[in-house]
């Protein structure tokens, strides 16, 4: 059991729980309809996503992540998202270099209010992975 | 393992779209999934019940429950599960409301998404271990930034409550904004009459210590346990000795200090004390215009003063205080004419702001409350409020509306009137925003009593005409230009944050938005909290207030601290960064990423240097955690191989 | 081509009985799943079995129940990595995986009618429990038997309840210490080797057998040879990391010996003719 | 030349260090190996010529006594990392400078030369190296043979050091020439990219060589390569995991690497390593004008910030 | 049916198609400018002018194997219950390592007596040696860092070998050595051998000639003083940084490791080659770790081919003398030279070395 073949690909999300969960939460509450392909890791902050947490998903099977926190300068540890945005714009410049589309890969910023950012989000991503379509990294090679 | 899954109806918030049966089917299969049940509500009195019994009948060491989420019920189900015997740190909730039902429309998609939302939750709880908060004292002592009247308020229900406050103000006296008012709206009355009295209060509680003329140099620690330095600035007046008899200022030979009380609107001495109810009612040199300073010679006032409270050799000085928690009540700041070029950006001196306004209205202000306009002494005849100069202006940066502004420029008209009876007054206003207790009722008095002309536009442009300034602006109602003719032009211009807001916010960690406003924990629910804990707003350093709400939020920020201060120790979140001493390697690059300085280097008996984490500081962030390169430190609840395992089970299933 | 059984294939059990020992150790009985291997099944005191909790991986334990009394094997495990906690995981009825017996085992045959000196600290009496309770089954074997066994607290202390038992028994002459003095405690307090200095037990015809932390065997071994104890008549069991259980992979050797293969048993005598990276 | 400058530099530091770090023969002509000096009739076996490759500065965090070390200015580029990560104490560490021109690539000398024995090696005053092998000699430019970091090398003279072996140099090679080769690679497909990372990592075999030899791979025994906690990785030898380890390095070292090239040089299996690395540093360059040891006083920029990020532009879906 | 065979160069690759047809060929090829093992194909590049850099052990003890996969099932009545399947798979596929150098046919020997000649032998190791053919190449001329001839091999030496080939003008002379080598000389390209016999000979001496004994001696005395003797250790390898390089390239490594993998219930165990360089090689759960310096790590990597192994097998040396841990050692370090210090020849010139040491 997993993603429904056809219908859905494998996009991992990584969540701040004060902000971009909390926006996820709000969309939730208001009923904003987004694609089901996405799941979602809460952490406690954008800082804490390490960006090799993206590298082993897409790795070993992601098709998509997604990591998405405070707004600059919202950081409810005031300082985690700029860390965060450092360390996942390198990674977003790395990936392409390895045979990546770097498409694959987005990080952004949604508040706890903000609702509707997070649907459009969810629905802009999904859209783009299922363009881009199943990622084949994956290849086993023993020996 | 034996985890139990409960997967919640929700009444028909989440079974409507989603086959709770069929996920809670699917659980039963996973290895180490003991028990998974489905039921209608798992919040509910008898749900949380269900569990307690599973708990307990079943053998259950963890649990999962799919229901809302976490932010709503994480609590609750971890009180429930610790009631049943359960570390609370046991519990992993899926979130298939808010994520999945609510969101999704199609039953088997969502029941799919539910069902991996759950094995995430399953793999990650399998990796949960169990963690204790401990428990340290609280210094009872309470830490007040700002004087004004949210911070009055503040200090004197927290010292009425029995704590030891220390108040820091940074200018010469306590009364903010307030003191400087001349009437309040919508009632009348005196602002110093009413503030008065709760300054003298303030500097006669025994319970309070001023720090006036001082500002906050650094705060470290945490919740319970902060350490502040307090930087005393030189006063040049020994305020042991001041008896604030006023000798010196009446002698001073420097006669165009500017004068930061009045805004400017006067001049004062280098030596002065700012108004007659200042408190600490105490004289101060101002070293930019004092001649012993800037000449090098003078020494009137040491020659002066009875006392000999004069010490030109005065330094800054640095008093440490500790305390356990912090009432942020800094106000606000107020734009400057220089904004406005097309008013003349300062250079017309009839044309001046609302605060100004005030101090010339007002009866211990420069006119001794005679409203004569500053070019020529004169009394003006017509005078026009502009509202909103600057607020509500994108361009200008200040896209909000300054809140209080409306009221005033009403009671400026009626003051204008009620001073000169056969003035004129003219507003021009965007929107009337009166929506207080009595205040819409006053607006409407102002015009109809008052007589004051409001017109609906924007002022494009004010230039002089002789001894009159033309303000130029649209009537949007009639679609017309208009010129008045004024003699005098009060602008309410924008509130914006205080000077240096940001600056306190970093050294507050506590956040705040892009003007510079701080941000409380949750816009309806916990609006005098910040995210940082024992950190409280009170005023309008959280957005632009009127008197009555920052008294109001001032007293909330005081029940605030009077309820953390109930208990003697307090409980530190486990869920925070631990060191293996073993793994680490010493290079200590997660002291230099933590955002709390909550780690710090320690050198092992064996001489080995390694991270130590200083509990009570972490807030468990964990960008030491994605600093560190060998995993040495890991912060608890949220590790890498708690990570790891929902990364493989979405990726690896 | 004959096939050969597979040494890293794991015989299939079940848990019976979790004990907890003490705040970190537990004791695992465990059966195989198939009865006729359970009934066939033989070993030595002082043999190891590699435990297998699937998914995490192996680890060696003694097998600390006597060959006199097979209806069970019993292992018993410290909290302290990766593996030995997943076991601390494990409940009655959860599968596991045995390899066993593994290593070689006390020379009990060689001190039959000698007296018998057991020195354990902490968890390290499990291995000395086997031997204990097998010479206990065959009591007339051996003459004095003396126990030394000591933790640093009193809830440290493994099977409680059959130190209750040995304390009872008039044939068997047990002496418990603690590290220091704790509440409720009225025996010995002490280091266990500065307690072998106190008893003093005398070296004639008699094997000292000692299990511990590392430190603990340091002091012992020093206390012993104070005692005039010869190396011939020290033996200990010895623990290290492993991983095949076969003597191959190699991470467990001192020297040319293999303590997966050729130990954990091994005499003082032994251990001196060894490369010292303990 | 510098041979004896350096001989004489170590004389002159000796008696206030506990050793000294530099090279001596190999087991071959054409291997150097380090030498460690305590003793003054030691440094007799110093060699210094362009064999003198690798970087001896990773030696220096796990020395706790005063050490000299003998460095290149590549190599002074560590020291200068090191220092901003506080990793070393600068006064327990004398260095001695040598000005370099640029060494030799054994591996580039060994496929010239079809990897014969070498029996003996010389350098004439041409910038060539003469290979001495069975079949005869091999006359080599070493500008033909040096490793790709000394075709655009901007610092041959060090960053740091406490006696200069020689004159300072100034380096002739464009500053745009540094990253060239990254930008080149950037040009590929991402499909022509995957495959050539899938061909070369798929070599890999784990001996972690790499790690071990590059000098800002701090963790060393906690390498989290091969630990169960955290579990990042799995001691498969699948593809996947090859390609895992090498992000890993890749990732930790973002902001750090020194381009020393140990990691290349070391690979026993010809992988070229360095090249991700690299392609962060030219990304460090860009985003931050950051280059990793050069600046005693520079912050390594994944472990600071700004508040506004000039370079890094919000991405859009 | 003649005694030897001769295959002309032109043949080869017939040679290696007809092996092909019932076994996969492990050949050296060229990547780039590496020489590894790789299953022979029509577009590899064939390489035979210099030893692989990696030695052809994975076709027989791969660096990662699954020792059995295990499934954890749910009892569908009864969910409470859950038993475990275990599944493991030891069947490979007949395989032939062609145009190995002696020494990496030598390197299986010493598997040998540790996987197969043991009261618990080794099911996946034993099954894949049993399943390969060895046809080695001897060696012209030495490579960088040889020493074959100092711990009793040689460049043409035949231990470990099926069959041997040396390189002729023309062609390869081909020795059988063991009955499954003797069948290749049926193959159709392989003519007789007798007549190239002498030349063969010749050249096998001369390379013998060429490679150096850094012994200088045939039976190796290693200084039990010297090789207890911590500071000898810490001075020889101060320079190693105790990577995996030396153990993974060697022929005679066999050092494993065993781990779980597991995702969903579902999983498998995996032994994968473990280095004794490495400190995490013997760390315990305790976090005690009986050999934490490199220093003892190398003494007992030096120990167990030198002294330990020696000890437990009838003095033979766990070292090929394939030069390619001196080779492709990050730092230089040299096996063969401090072997050769720790013998008592060498000692005696330490002593006069060390004497002068502060």
């Amino acid at each position: 059991m997993s993603v429904v073949a056809g219908k859905e690909l494998r996009i991992v999300g990584f969540l701040c729980n004060w902000c971009s969960y909390g926006g996820a939460d709000t969309a939730g509450v208001s009923r904003f309809k987004q694609p089901t392909d996405l799941r979602i890791i809460k952490v406690p902050c954008s800082g804490r996503v390490d960006p090799l947490f993206v590298v082993r998903a897409l790795l070993t099977g992601a098709d998509g992540v997604l990591v998405s926190g405070c707004h600059p300068r919202d950081c409810h540890y005031t300082d985690g998202n700029f860390y965060a945005r450092r360390r996942l714009e390198m990674l977003k410049r790395l990936l392409p270099f390895v045979g990546i589309d770097e498409r694959r890969f987005h990080y952004t910023w949604v508040s706890a209010s903000e609702g509707q950012k997070w649907q459009q989000v969810v629905t802009d991503f999904t859209n783009r992975i299922h363009q881009l379509g199943p990622l084949h990294v994956k290849k086993e090679n023993e020996g | 393992m034996r985890v139990g899954v409960f997967i919640c109806h929700c009444g028909n918030n989440i079974a409507g779209t989603v086959d709770v049966a069929r996920v809670a089917a699917e659980m039963r299969k996973l290895p180490g999934v003991v028990y998974a049940t489905n039921y209608m509500y798992t919040c509910s009195e008898p749900g949380q019940e269900e569990i307690k019994q599973a708990i307990r009948k079943e053998g259950l060491d963890r649990i999962v429950v799919a229901a809302c989420s976490p932010r709503m019920h994480e609590n609750t189900f971890r009180k429930t599960i610790e009631k049943a015997g359960l570390n609370r740190y046991f519990l992993e909730m899926a979130n298939i409301r808010e994520h999945i039902s609510w969101i999704g429309e199609d039953k088997e998609l969502n029941t799919n998404k539910a069902i991996e939302a759950v094995k995430m939750a399953v793999a990650k709880v399998m990796n949960n271990k169990p963690l204790y908060s401990s428990s340290f004292k609280v210094n009872k002592r309470v830490l007040v930034i700002g004087g004004g009247v949210a911070g009055m308020q503040a200090a004197l229900d927290c010292a009425d409550g029995g704590l030891d406050v220390v108040l820091v103000e940074k200018s010469p006296s306590i009364g903010g904004m307030m003191s400087r008012l001349d009437k309040t709206f919508p009632t009348i009355d005196c602002s110093i009459c009413i503030l008065g009295p709760k300054m003298v209060d303030v500097v006669q509680h025994e319970k309070i210590k001023l720090y006036a003329y001082s500002e906050i140099d650094e705060i470290k620690g945490y919740v319970g346990n902060y350490q502040i330095k307090i930087r005393k600035k030189a006063t040049y007046v020994d305020w042991s000795k001041c008896t604030g008899c006023g000798a010196c200022m009446e002698k001073c030979p420097t006669r165009n200090a500017y004068d930061h009380f009045n805004f400017g609107v006067a001049t004062t001495r280098a030596i002065n004390i700012p108004f007659p109810q200042a408190i600490p009612k105490k004289a101060k040199i101002d070293p930019e215009f004092c001649r012993q300073f800037t000449k090098g010679k003078c020494g009137v006032c040491a020659k002066i003063c009875p006392t000999g409270a004069i010490n030109y050799e005065m330094k800054d000085e640095i008093v440490a205080e500790d305390v356990g928690a912090i009432i942020v009540a800094t106000g606000y700041g107020l734009f400057d004419l220089d904004k406005f070029p097309e008013y003349g950006a300062g250079r017309y001196p009839d044309v001046i702001t609302g605060i100004q306004y005030e101090r010339i209205l007002n009866a211990s202000g420069p006119t001794s409350g005679h409203i004569l306009r500053p070019s020529d002494q004169t009394e003006p005849k017509t005078v026009v409020f502009v509202s909103c100069a600057g607020s509500r202006d994108k361009s200008l940066g200040v896209p909000y509306c300054s809140n209080f502004c409306c009221m005033y420029i009403a009671k400026q008209a009626i003051l204008t009137k009620d001073h000169i009876p056969d003035s004129q007054s003219y507003v021009f206003y965007m929107d009337i925003r009166s929506n207080g207790k009595g205040y819409d009722e006053f607006t409407r008095r102002a015009q109809e009593e008052y007589g004051a002309k409001y017109i609906r536009g924007r002022v494009a442009k004010i230039y002089p005409k002789g001894k009159k300034m033309v303000v130029r602006g649209a009537d949007t109602l009639l679609g017309t230009q208009v010129e008045v003719e004024a003699d005098l032009v009060v602008l309410a211009t924008a509130v914006i944050s205080a000077p240096g807001a940001a600056g306190m916010a970093e050294k507050l960690h506590i956040s705040y938005d892009t003007f510079g406003f701080y941000v409380e924990s949750h816009p309806k629910l916990r609006p005098v909290e910040t995210n940082t804990s024992g950190v409280y707003l009170a005023g309008a350093c959280q957005g632009p207030k009127d008197i009555p709400a920052s008294v109001g939020q001032g007293s909330a920020a005081a029940s605030k601290v009077l309820s953390l201060f109930s208990k003697d120790m307090l409980e530190s979140d486990p869920a925070i960064a631990q060191v293996n001493i073993n793994a680490c390697v010493g290079c200590l690059k997660c002291v230099k990423t933590c955002p709390f300085q909550a780690i710090k280097e320690e050198v092992l008996r064996n001489g080995r240097k390694v991270a130590k984490v200083i509990e009570t500081v972490c807030a468990g962030c964990g960008v030491c955690t994605s600093t560190c390169p060998c995993g040495a430190i890991q912060l608890q609840h949220f590790t890498d191989n708690q990570l790891l395992a929902e990364v493989n089970a979405i990726c690896q299933s | 081509m004959t096939d050969i059984k597979n040494p890293y294939l794991p015989e299939l059990a079940t848990v019976l009985r979790v004990i907890e020992e003490t705040p970190n150790i537990k004791s695992f009985q465990v059966a195989f799943n198939d009865p006729e291997k359970m009934k066939g099944f033989t070993f030595q005191p002082g043999q190891v079995g590699q435990l297998s909790v699937f998914g995490v991986g192996e680890s060696t334990f003694v097998i600390n129940s006597p060959p006199t009394r097979m209806e069970y094997l019993q292992f018993s495990v410290m909290k302290a990595g990766e593996v030995t906690a997943a076991i601390h995981n494990l409940y009655p009825g959860d599968q596991v995986g045995i390899r066993a017996p593994l290593g070689n085992w006390f020379p009990y045959e060689e001190m039959k009618g000698r007296n018998i000196l057991f020195i354990g600290g902490g968890i390290g009496l499990a291995p000395l429990r086997t031997l204990i309770l097998f010479m206990l089954d065959n009591r007339s074997d051996y003459k004095d038997i003396t126990i030394i066994y000591g933790s640093r607290t009193p809830p440290d202390l493994c099977y409680k309840d059959e130190l209750k038992e040995w304390e009872e028994r008039s044939d068997v002459n047990l002496i418990l210490t603690v590290d220091n003095e704790y509440p409720g405690w009225s025996k010995r307090t002490g280091f266990v080797p500065t307690v072998l200095k106190e008893v003093a037990p005398s070296p004639d015809d008699t094997v000292a057998i000692t299990c511990g932390p590392p430190i603990m065997i340091k002091f012992v071994l020093e206390g012993l040879a104070q005692l005039k104890f010869r190396d011939e008549d020290i033996i200990t069991t010895l623990e290290k990391r492993m991983k095949c259980g076969i003597g191959l992979c190699g991470r467990c050797n001192i020297g040319s010996k293999y303590v997966c293969k050729d130990g954990p048993v091994f005499s003082l005598a032994q251990l001196k003719e060894m490369p010292d990276d303990v | 030349m510098s041979t004896e400058k350096v001989k004489e530099a170590i004389a002159k530091i000796l008696p206030d260090v506990e050793t000294v770090i530099c090279y001596q023969q190999g087991f071959d002509g054409l291997h150097t190996t380090p030498l460690f000096i305590k003793i003054p009739e030691e440094i007799n076996g110093l060699i210094w010529n362009p064999l003198c490759v690798q970087n001896l500065t990773s030696y220096l965090p796990s020395i706790k006594k005063k050490v000299g070390i003998v460095v290149k200015g590549c190599d002074s580029r560590t020291i200068v990392q090191y220092l901003q990560e506080g990793l070393i104490d600068r006064e327990k560490i004398v260095i001695i400078g040598v000005p370099c021109t640029g060494v030799v690539s054994v591996k580039k000398v060994l496929r010239e030369i079809g990897h014969q024995p070498v029996a003996g090696v010389a350098f004439d005053d041409n910038g060539n190296i003469v290979v001495k092998t069975s079949k005869g000699d091999r006359t080599l430019a070493i500008a033909d043979v040096c490793p790709d970091k000394c075709a655009t090398c901007q610092y041959p003279t060090p960053i740091v050091y406490d006696y200069l072996a020689g004159d300072p140099i100034k380096s002739d090679k464009p500053k745009e020439s540094v990253h060239e080769d990254i930008r080149q690679f950037d040009e590929k497909t991402l499909e022509e990219k995957k495959a050539y990372w899938e061909k070369e990592l798929e070599k890999c075999i784990r001996c972690y060589a790499c790690r071990n030899a590059c000098p800002m791979c701090i963790c060393q025994d906690s390498c989290i390569a091969e630990t169960r906690e955290p579990h990042w990785i799995s001691q498969k030898l699948s593809l996947t995991e090859k390609f895992m380890f090498h992000m890993i390095h890749a990732v930790h070292l973002a902001g750090r690497c020194v381009e020393c090239g140990e990691c290349e040089r070391v690979c026993p299996m010809d992988i070229p390593v360095a090249k991700l690395k690299k392609k962060i540093n030219t990304e460090m360059k860009e985003l931050f004008n950051y280059e990793p040891g050069v600046d005693p006083d520079g912050k390594p920029p994944m472990y600071t910030f700004n508040v506004d990020e000039v370079k890094i532009k919000e991405h859009k879906l | 049916m003649p005694d030897t065979g001769y295959l002309p160069k032109e043949k080869v690759k017939d040679f290696m198609r007809e092996l092909a047809k019932d076994a996969v060929v492990y050949a050296p090829c060229l990547e780039g400018d590496t020489v590894i093992f790789r299953p022979f194909s029509e577009e590899r590049t064939l390489c035979f002018d210099r030893p692989a850099n990696s030695p052809p052990k994975s076709v027989i003890y791969p660096q990662s194997e699954q020792l059995f996969a295990f499934e954890y099932k749910k009892d569908p009545e009864d969910h409470q219950k859950m038993s475990v399947e275990l599944k493991a798979d030891t069947n490979v596929p007949g395989m032939v390592i062609f145009a190995a150098r002696p020494c990496d046919a030598r390197g299986f020997t010493i598997y040998d007596r540790v996987f197969i000649d043991t009261d618990t032998p080794d099911p996946y190791y034993k099954k894949r040696r049993e399943n390969t053919l060895i046809v080695t190449l001897s060696c012209a001329e030495p490579s960088p860092g040889c020493f074959c001839v100092g711990v009793g091999g040689g460049p043409a030496h035949k231990e470990g070998s099926d069959a041997m080939m040396t390189e002729l003008e023309g062609g390869y002379f081909i020795e059988p050595v063991s009955e499954k080598g003797k069948a290749i000389l049926n193959k159709s390209m392989i003519e007789d051998g007798s007549p190239y016999l002498q030349k063969a000979q010749e050249a096998q001496a001369k390379a013998h000639e060429a490679v150096k004994n850094p012994f200088e001696t045939d039976k190796l005395k290693i200084s039990q003083d010297l090789f207890n003797n911590d500071a000898f250790w810490e001075e020889a390898v101060s320079k190693c940084v105790s990577c995996g390089a030396c153990t993974y390239l060697c022929p005679t490594c066999y050092c494993f490791n065993i781990t779980d993998e597991q995702a969903s219930g579902k999983g498998e165990r995996i032994r994968s080659w473990d280095a004794c360089m490495f400190f995490h090689f013997t760390l315990e759960a305790s976090t005690h770790n009986p050999r934490p310096t490199r220093f003892q790590r190398f003494k007992n990597r030096v120990g167990h081919k030198f002294v330990y192994y020696p000890e437990k097998y009838d003095g033979a040396i766990a070292c090929c003398g394939c030069g390619r841990c001196i080779r492709y050692c990050p730092v230089s370090v040299d096996i063969s030279e401090i072997v050769s210090n720790l013998t008592e020849s060498g000692q005696k010139q330490q002593q006069t070395a060390g004497s002068a040491k502060k």
